[in-house]
């Protein structure tokens, strides 16, 4: 088989090869997107939830903190801070316990990681809140392994 | 078809296997994937040793077996359109291909069956862990099956015998899969 | 290339091959059966290999690996099939 | 040098070169901040220092890739560049993107999605700058020689762009939005970019050790091949514990476990062509660097990836500092050493110079190496502590965080022997040597 043949051949296996495997990718995350969706129905993402995202986005809390495992490692998890601070047996004292830490911000401890003051309004915070209570409402297959994130 | 064995086209140690030397590489890495999902399916039947009974009681044994049948024509056909190609016989080639895919298809139909037959029990690829490896596994391999299919399509567009070589090459590594695959997922209980 | 009488026959070795594992499998479970599919299938991918994909021309040292990585899988499988309870449940 | 346009480079390599102090800089800034929490806290708080630091990595990296492009398209293609002007032009454009994205970020405007931070008229103009870029090159290609090293360089670039596109993508379902979002992080650096890295090295193996251009090029499908099959069922490893169905443990762990032989075959591949060359060439830093370049990017993506890429180990160090180790080295090796691999190529051919200051250029290499080396074993302990600590006995993070005091300085120190090193590599390419080419153009590998 001449020499030209092979490595055209080898090109289109390449290509055709690729194509396949992002075929099979993209249609699995089809599946994944079609369950995520289906979850989000009863389970929705309200306007509050999606400006608490925005506020999350605003102030770039993922450059210091992780959400779900991902960010900056330098402060600690948020997916599950609703769940740290008890929001399931108390919403209302979680709440309060989130909204009055950010605002309490920075402490200006000697010695300890600082995190800084934010502008938020109090309606901006609930938003925030109620899309940490929805995070931590997420499927995540039982991650973080514990509470402490 | 001596040159092939012989040829030294620059491929280092792949240039001793017959056929396209990038096929073989698509074999290796194949048989590699397929592997390492057998191997995580028995761990993961040790571990939960009722699921997995439960699951494969679920399974029929038979159209498996069928399709085991299906895919072994299958591959004499594609064997059979390469020795038509290489006697220079385009016609009796095209013939043969058309066979392999036929039969082709006919897998997939037992497959899709086996699979609707499934989800009007409810049952989905996140029932449990063995019917999450058990979609995974079979679904990866059907996809392979579609795509054996569109090759075969364009060989027998242009079926010159390296085409066909490198073409059947691809559906004869989809049956090797599923022969491996039958008895682990099928069959062992 | 091998001849069309080499391709029948390995065709029909497989064919009966698989009607026999199908046959075990149907009437019994247990390590016996269990062997003989997975038997059964680790020689059917090989006559694949050696046969449809020719490898029976390819080099000793690439039939070699190839033996020895199905074989370890099926050995792998029907070891784990067999052991793992052991090991699992005590 | 063959053709006039390639200098062209010159512009992108200065302007990488820059950027890479920068983010090294920024890097020490942050080690010290966190060692010495109270430090600028008020005036650079970690989270502004953090998106400079990384954005000014990614910025460098592919502004040293469109160098990198701009050296190599035109001697492969046997061409003049299509529009030396327009690939200027782009590069100042892309210049004040990125300087207004960092002033931006000081005065706290951005994006706030991790890596993508740049507002979105800066992604907007991204844009633009990358179709100028595309269409620059590939006009380029079309007109020239196409080779298999400039088919893979070009694919590589095209879908640099296209799944850039997925970072104007951000929808308020937190799930939807994470799984869109590695479509640009991983299908770039586990996808695309590692064919920019393979064609690259592909260019600079025919370049340096003079091996047969057939040999080379049956290399870089085998190993681009291998990537891809892996790689893109490989971002099944980000699926994990995001809110996806759990069947991407499985896909995840078997195709990531295996990204890790492509980047075998790179090492493998490297040094063979080194070996089977024989030929010494006289840009020895060069060849250091790509031998560097394969070796790190083994170890930092492949071997460091795979440590923790397995679902049941993920679940404990996921978010850990072992991520952070990972991602360090894999970066250096994989596409910090590339381009300095180029660019030490690249330079004496821009400047008609003879290759000079090598000894300080190797030296750059092994300071620097040693310095991310050692950065890298103090995060993965860190880590493997950190995972066991809050993982597994449950722990308050900053509980932890106070246990790694000893780590964090360590990473500190290594990370300012790193930025020493930095300054040595930067200053020997920044720094030409007198002496003229001469007659090497007969020494170029014939093809």
């Amino acid at each position: 088989m001449s020499e030209i043949l092979t490595k055209s051949a080898a090109r289109n296996i390449f290509y055709g090869g690729t194509a396949f495997f992002f075929i099979v990718f993209a249609g699995l995350v089809a599946h994944s997107v079609s369950t995520v969706n289906a979850m989000s129905e009863t389970h929705p993402v309200t306007p509050s939830v999606a400006a608490g995202k925005k506020v999350w986005e605003r102030h770039a809390c993922i450059d210091c903190h992780t959400i779900l495992g991902e960010g900056a490692y330098y402060a600690p998890e948020l997916g599950n801070v609703w769940v740290r601070y008890g929001g399931r047996e108390d919403a209302a004292t979680a709440r309060e316990g989130i909204k009055l830490w950010i605002k309490s911000q920075p402490t200006g401890v000697e010695g300890r990681r600082q995190m800084p003051h934010f502008d938020i309004s109090d309606a901006e915070l609930d938003s925030l809140v109620d899309f940490f209570k929805w995070t931590s409402e997420i499927n995540t297959q039982n991650w973080p392994p514990k509470v402490s994130g | 078809m001596t040159d092939h064995s012989e040829a030294h086209g620059g491929w280092g140690a792949l240039d001793h296997l017959p056929g396209n030397p990038l096929m073989w590489v698509l074999i290796l890495s194949e048989l590699v994937v397929f592997g390492a999902f057998f191997v995580a399916f028995s761990v993961s039947r040790v571990l939960h040793p009722a699921m997995f009974l439960a699951g494969q009681a679920k399974l029929d044994r038979l159209a498996g077996g069928v399709n085991t049948m299906l895919l072994l024509t299958s591959g004499l056909a594609a064997a059979l359109a390469v020795s038509a190609c290489a006697a220079g016989d385009t016609r009796r080639c095209r013939r043969w291909l058309a066979g392999a895919g036929l039969l082709g298809v006919g897998f997939l139909g037992v497959k899709l069956a086996e699979y609707a037959g499934k989800a009007s029990q409810g049952i989905g690829i996140d029932t449990d862990t063995f019917f999450t490896l058990f979609y995974l596994m079979t679904g990866f391999h059907a996809a392979h099956v579609i795509l054996g299919l569109v090759i075969l399509a364009v060989v027998a567009w242009k079926p010159s015998l390296e085409n066909a070589e490198t073409g059947a090459a691809f559906w004869h590594m989809v049956d090797l899969i599923w022969v491996l695959l039958y008895p682990i997922v099928y069959l062992i209980r | 290339m091998p001849s069309r009488t080499t391709l029948l026959r390995a065709w029909g070795l497989m064919m009966g091959l698989t009607a026999l594992s199908i046959w075990a499998a149907v009437s019994d479970e247990g390590p016996a059966p269990a062997t003989a599919a997975m038997a059964a299938g680790l020689f059917k991918g090989l006559l694949i290999l050696w046969v449809y994909l020719n490898l029976g021309r390819g080099n000793p040292g690439w039939k070699a690996v190839f033996i020895v990585f199905l074989a370890t899988i099926a050995v792998l499988v029907l070891g784990i099939f067999l052991l793992g309870p052991l090991v699992a449940k005590p | 040098m063959k053709y006039q346009s390639q200098r062209v480079a010159l512009y992108y390599f200065a302007g990488a070169l820059g950027l890479f102090v920068a983010q090294i800089l920024f890097g020490v800034i942050m080690g010290t901040i966190v060692v010495v929490p109270n430090f600028l806290s008020e005036l650079l708080p970690f989270n502004i220092a953090r998106m400079i630091h990384t954005n000014a990595l990614i910025v460098w990296l592919l502004m040293g890739f469109f160098g990198c492009a701009y050296y190599l398209i035109p001697e492969e293609s046997e061409t003049e560049l299509y529009s030396p002007k327009l690939a200027i032009l782009q590069f100042w454009l892309f210049l004040f993107g990125a300087a207004a994205a960092v002033v931006g970020y000081l005065f706290r405007i951005h994006e706030g999605r991790e890596f993508l931070e740049q507002p979105l008229w800066i992604k907007l103009a991204i844009v633009v700058v990358a179709l100028m870029f595309l269409f620059n090159v590939s006009m380029t290609v079309l007109k020239g020689r196409k080779t298999a090293i400039t088919n893979v360089l070009l694919l590589g670039l095209w879908g640099i762009a296209v799944f850039f596109l997925f970072s104007l993508y951000n929808p308020s379902n937190l799930i939807l939005d994470k799984m869109f979002w590695w479509w640009v992080v991983h299908l770039w650096v586990e996808g695309v970019w590692e064919l920019v890295m393979a064609s690259v090295l592909a260019f600079l193996m025919i370049k340096l050790t003079g091996v047969d251009r057939e040999v080379v090029e049956k290399w870089l499908y085998i190993i681009i091949s291998l990537t891809l099959f892996t790689g893109i069922l490989g971002t099944g490893h980000h699926y994990y514990w995001i809110g996806t169905p759990a069947y991407w443990q499985w896909i995840g762990s078997i195709f990531s476990a295996l990204e890790v032989v492509p980047f075998f075959a790179m090492v493998i591949f490297t040094f063979m062509m080194v070996w089977k060359g024989g030929r010494s060439h006289a840009n020895k830093a060069a060849l250091l660097w790509s031998l560097g370049c394969s070796t790190f990017a083994f170890f930092g993506a492949g071997v460091w990836g795979f440590l923790h890429t397995l679902a049941p180990i993920n679940y404990v160090t996921h978010g850990t500092q072992v991520t952070a180790a990972h991602g360090h080295l894999a970066f250096y090796g994989a596409y910090v050493m590339l381009n300095i691999a180029m660019f030490t190529y690249a330079m004496p051919n821009l400047l008609k110079r003879e290759p000079y200051n090598q000894v300080l250029n190797m030296w750059g290499f092994w300071i620097t190496s040693s310095g991310v080396t050692f950065m890298t074993f103090a995060l993965t302990f860190a880590g493997v502590v950190q995972a066991h600590l809050q993982r597994v006995m449950g722990m308050g993070f900053m509980d932890v965080q106070d246990q790694l005091g000893l780590f964090y300085w360590m990473r500190l120190g290594a990370g300012v022997v790193t930025l020493l090193g930095v300054i040595l590599i930067v200053w020997s390419l920044a720094v030409p040597g007198s002496a003229r080419q001469a007659g090497r153009v007969a020494a170029q590998p014939a093809e």
